[in-house]
């Protein structure tokens, strides 16, 4: 289609498919108003049932934990189409970013950057930490504090320490911390189906509502979204920066 | 409880872990053989799933969360006839294509086979829900699967943009998807399928209910490439590596058309009863064009895959046109037709998938000839050809003769005529196409048609061998291990009987809705008394002899070169071609085309659906 | 007062993210752009679970029992922003990919490019 | 409350609708991740702290983060490519402003 008849068709189509979403919404019931049975009843149980005082985190990884399961896959397969997408070709060569130091889109950090960024490595790891082995008491997860574990890793990249990343990043173990994440889930969930009749049951003692070790299997489980996740971001980001810092199509002008 | 249906689901995930987490450590073949084994063992699993289920369907609650006191708490598989033959269809044919690919790549990592794996346990577990946000989980997750799996031969041209367009077009499917199960939620306050149905039969079909059930189809049919969702099928297809093809074409659209029915039968068939005179004029509609769209593009096509990628597109409407008579006969038709059909383009995407790794190239013209000596290729294709047209005893012929029949009784005799027309010129392609390649008929290099403005599938090399490698026994076999198996389909005795019980209980809502919330697990009373006497398809043999007679003739045709004397005949093939290049150039392959039709297709049925269910 | 304000705004992310993506001449724009048709739903599925005076269903320093929101609307969205991330993850990979085969971003000179 | 969330609503579908309109990438990528952080304030106010912190570590900061580095690779192609000069595609401008 020209340029011209495509836009015109479509905003046409649009405002006709706008105007019957709206017409539809129309049939929900009145904003702040709603009432499910479902949900109801799980603000109303949840907590005496699975000892998860964030209802959030137990329909997560409990009551609907096998939404999550697949949802992690959905990540364990983007991050490994993504490197397949961005896997090195044949007519590229890997070189070495100090060879130039220059060329480097990063900007040369200086060392008080430098400092300040190793500096709050450590910090947002704990706070990483925190936040997935609360999950079950308070907003966070696995998830959330995977995505903050991989902004730790990140900050080394940030502070100019780029060649130390990839000198102590050692991939196969986090391609191995990343399956162990994703496999772990699936484990737990065989675990259950083998000791209790059901996938993804919980096995363990559900403990007192408010402690940390407590929830029954939806700790272990954030353990191991958190690994998955943090494992996976720092996949997919170090992807992205590999194509940035050292890759170079074969035969390309020095910069 | 019964403990099976979450294995099939667990085990290629699981072995996917493992295989990524064991990557650098794995030889290819250890690699292979694993992948191979693990979508075995899935098969057999789904195949024992679809023994068990024969009496009554299984369900399995998640976490342990059965229904408390009439509430659905947690996530189910229920387990159906229908649902678990899908499902096996979807393990042979990845078995198939994973034994195809020992040969077909020359190197290749852990990481293609992991994605397989994903997406085996993504496609099975689709099957298997019965919840609707669970099936919009796995409905991503084979989408991410599959975006990956058709950019792997990145290095290609081409291929970036087909899997662009593939992948920007089915996110916005799913966008649709998820906007249609939040719409149900706010009106239901559930996620369970059954539950959803019942809630929503106590209500009237107002303009929430319309409008999920236009976004929920809408989103379903951009995956089974209904026409206007169409538009990217074809460059998927055509830069998508040949065993990533054969699940595309096998897998994906059947599954587009599965889940449309299923939610379709489990939630909106109460509700929307009334109204079913209506919804089935607008589905009929839909099928036939792209039945009829499908052909003619097919027919059109050079590229070898987007030849098969628009039969693919004319199937998916005839496949409609039996789901769209909405009651159970036309039905089971269409489940039978699915699953042969899907066998049967999987053996000629094979077929397909040697071709390239011999020469390079799947351009019908530049392989003129050229296939000479490949002659069990050849006559696997040809006999794929004839399958696609219906040619008795192959299972196509069978759930066609369902159909035709079931829409005769529907009072739409004219479907048969659909069925005659789409399936005869969509085979007689693919025919034409091996009578070319294999056989060298008709003239060279034939440059009189309408050729397309780029080098149409002249490039994209081989992933693996050079143009001088023979094509290993791994790669033609599982062709014919799939031709022979569609047409044991058609041989099974009984087969249409069952067919016939499963769709019957496909189509009970309520008797669904009894087995997963209540845990009835006898046969429901309105079930057994409906599962009349299975139809003897034997009337229907005249139309099939003359769709394989007109395909063969078709495939004939364009042997000769056109006669161009005359004006009157001038001006008219003029015509055509002035017809036929503006149909192309609709079929832009631009990202921004396939999102504004498919906006005008969502609006358009959200139209019709308002006119006819008001 | 506020009616029906947020189901609105959804409708009009879907709306402006698809309109983006179909004037687009530049794939990493074309992907941001359904990142914003995504964040529709996000919208949509919270604001359909929300509860006047409700808390969020946490109930640490709150008893069970004190008027929350619904909190599967919030599974369902986690698990959406998830996806959409990931979408955008691996759509961001195939335009770098795309850059470095064929020299540019337009989608509109991929056409003379297809397989 | 209610003003509150108005205000953010309609801020969160102007900055949508700027974000779309930004048609230079790297403006689009500050762009995205403003929406990004608005959106978190919204599900702040929507009661939904949990999708709030999902959002605003990957909506505002990791996805940014990721077109910002696959910008980084596109630009330095192109400072190659003309440094190149033949034999590669015709340089064109990043985006029309």
């Amino acid at each position: 289609m020209r340029s011209q008849t495509q836009r015109r068709v479509f905003l046409v189509a649009m405002a006709g498919l706008a105007a019957f979403l709206v017409w539809g919404m129309a049939g929900l019931p009145r904003f702040g108003t709603f009432a499910g049975a479902y949900s109801q009843f799980l603000n109303a149980h949840a907590v005496a049932q699975r000892a998860a005082t964030n209802v959030v985190a137990a329909i997560t990884f409990d009551y609907r934990g096998f939404d999550t399961m697949g949802e992690e896959f959905i990540l364990f397969a983007a991050v490994v189409g993504v490197a397949i997408l961005l896997r090195t070709q044949r007519d590229e060569e890997e070189r070495s970013p100090t060879e130039e130091a220059e060329g480097r889109h990063a900007p040369a950090a200086s060392n008080a950057v430098r400092a300040l960024g190793l500096a709050m490595v450590g910090p947002i790891v704990v706070f990483g930490v925190y936040v997935v082995a609360h999950g079950h008491l308070s907003p966070g997860g696995g998830f959330q504090g995977g995505v903050v574990l991989a902004t730790g890793a990140l900050l080394v990249y940030l502070s100019g320490e780029y060649v130390t990343l990839r000198r102590v990043r050692p991939e196969h173990l986090i391609d191995a911390a990343e399956s162990a994440g994703a496999g772990g889930y699936v484990a737990i969930g065989v675990l259950g189906l083998a000791m209790t009749g059901s996938f993804l049951e919980n096995v363990l003692p559900l403990g007192r509502p408010g402690a940390l070790l407590s929830a029954g299997i939806i700790l272990p489980i954030n353990a191991a979204v958190g690994l998955e996740v943090a494992a996976g971001f720092v996949l997919l980001l170090s992807e992205f920066l590999e194509q940035t810092l050292v890759l170079q199509p074969r035969g390309g002008g020095t910069p | 409880m019964p403990l099976l249906p979450p294995l099939p689901v667990a085990l290629p995930l699981l072995v996917a872990a493992l295989l990524v987490a064991a990557g650098p450590f794995v030889r290819r073949r250890v690699a292979d053989l694993t992948a191979i084994a693990t979508a075995g063992a899935t098969t057999v699993l789904t195949a024992l799933l679809l023994a068990r289920a024969a009496d009554h369907p299984l369900v399995h609650w998640f976490s342990g969360w059965t229904p408390r006191g009439g509430l659905v708490l947690g996530i189910d598989f229920a387990v159906d006839v229908a649902g678990a033959a899908l499902a096996t269809l979807c393990g042979v044919l990845m078995t198939a294509a994973l034994v195809f690919t020992w040969r077909y790549f020359e190197a290749v990592g852990t990481l293609f086979h992991a994605l397989m794996l994903v997406f085996l346990a993504a496609v099975l577990g689709f099957c298997l829900t019965g919840d609707l946000f669970n099936l919009f989980v796995f409905f991503e997750l084979l989408s991410v699967a599959a975006y990956a799996l058709a950019g792997y031969r990145a290095e290609d041209p081409g291929t970036l943009q087909g899997t662009l367009n593939f992948a920007v077009t089915n996110s916005v499917g799913g966008i649709l998807v998820l906007s249609g199960v939040a719409l149900l939620y706010g009106r239901s306050g559930s996620l369970n399928l059954a539950e959803i149905g019942r809630t929503l039969e106590r209500g009237p079909a107002d303009g929430l209910v319309v409008v999920a059930f236009v976004l929920l189809l809408a989103g379903f049919f951009v995956k089974a490439a209904v026409v206007p969702f169409h538009f990217w099928l074809a460059d998927a297809y055509a830069v998508a590596p040949a065993p990533v093809c054969i699940l595309l074409a096998g897998v994906v659209s059947e599954l587009g058309l599965y889940a449309a029915v299923r939610v379709y039968w489990t939630v909106f068939a109460g509700v929307l009863a009334p109204h079913a005179a209506g919804l089935r004029g607008v589905l009929l509609g839909a099928a036939a064009l792209t039945a009829l769209l499908g052909a003619l593009m097919c027919y059109l096509q050079q590229h070898l895959a987007r030849l098969l990628a628009f039969a693919t597109v004319s199937h998916v409407g005839l496949t409609l046109a039996g789901i769209a008579l909405l009651q159970p006969d036309g039905l089971a038709g269409a489940l039978l037709y699915l699953v042969a059909d899907g066998l049967v383009k999987a053996a000629l995407f094979v077929c397909v998938g040697v071709v390239q790794f011999r020469f390079d190239t799947v351009d019908e013209r530049a392989l003129h000839g050229r296939g000479r000596g490949l002659p069990v290729t050849f006559g696997l294709l040809l006999l794929g050809g004839l399958a696609l047209a219906g040619l008795p005893p192959f299972g196509t012929f069978l759930g066609k003769a369902l159909m035709e029949d079931a829409a005769g009784r529907a009072g739409h005799p004219w479907v048969a005529w659909l069925f005659v027309v789409a399936s005869a010129v969509s085979a007689a392609a693919v025919l034409r196409a091996g009578l070319h390649v294999f056989a060298g008929w008709g003239p060279p290099a034939g440059a009189w048609r309408p050729g397309p403005g780029g080098p149409d599938g002249s490039a994209a090399p081989a992933p693996g061998g050079s143009a001088s490698s023979r094509p290993h026994a791994t790669m033609v076999a599982p062709a014919a291990a799939l031709l022979l198996v569609a047409l044991a389909l058609g041989l099974a005795p009984g087969l249409s009987a069952r067919a016939h019980a499963a769709a019957v209980r496909f189509s009970d809502q309520r008797a669904y809705a009894a087995a997963v919330l209540d845990g009835a697990t006898g046969p429901a009373g309105a079930s057994a008394e409906r599962a009349g006497p299975a139809v003897q398809p034997s009337g229907t043999l005249p139309p099939a002899a003359l769709t394989v007679a007109l395909a063969v003739a078709l495939a004939a045709v364009p042997a000769r070169r056109p006669h161009t004397r005359g004006r009157r005949r001038k001006a008219a093939l003029h015509g055509v071609l002035h017809a036929t290049l503006a149909l192309r150039r609709l079929h832009s392959g631009q990202v921004g085309d396939s999102i504004a039709w498919l906006v005008a297709g969502t609006a358009g049925l959200g139209a019709l659906l308002t006119a006819v269910l008001r | 007062m506020i009616g029906h304000l947020p189901q609105l705004v959804a409708v009009w992310l879907f709306a402006v993210g698809l309109y983006g993506i179909v004037t687009s001449r530049n794939l990493v724009h074309m992907v941001i752009c359904l990142s914003v048709a995504q964040s529709s739903t996000y919208v949509l599925l919270l604001s359909i679970g929300f509860r006047a005076g409700g808390t969020a269903p946490i109930f640490l320093d709150v008893p069970v029992g004190t008027r929350a929101v619904d909190p599967v609307v919030k599974a369902l969205a986690l698990t959406d922003v998830v996806v959409g991330a990931t979408v955008t993850a691996l759509l961001l990979a195939l335009a770098v990919q795309a850059h470095k085969r064929h020299g540019t971003l337009d989608p509109e000179e991929f056409r003379s490019l297809r397989g | 409350m209610t003003v509150l969330l108005a205000v953010v609503l309609l801020g969160v579908a102007a900055a949508g609708t700027a974000t779309v309109l930004t048609r230079d990438p790297l403006d689009q990528a500050v762009a995205a991740s403003f929406f990004g952080l608005l959106l978190g304030v919204l599900f702040l106010v929507l009661q939904a702290p949990d999708v709030a912190l999902s959002q605003i570590t990957v909506g505002a900061v990791a996805l940014p983060l990721m077109i910002l580095l696959a910008l980084a690779k596109i630009r330095r192609q192109e400072g190659t490519r003309s440094g190149q000069g033949a034999g590669s595609p015709p340089e064109r401008p990043e985006g029309r402003r």
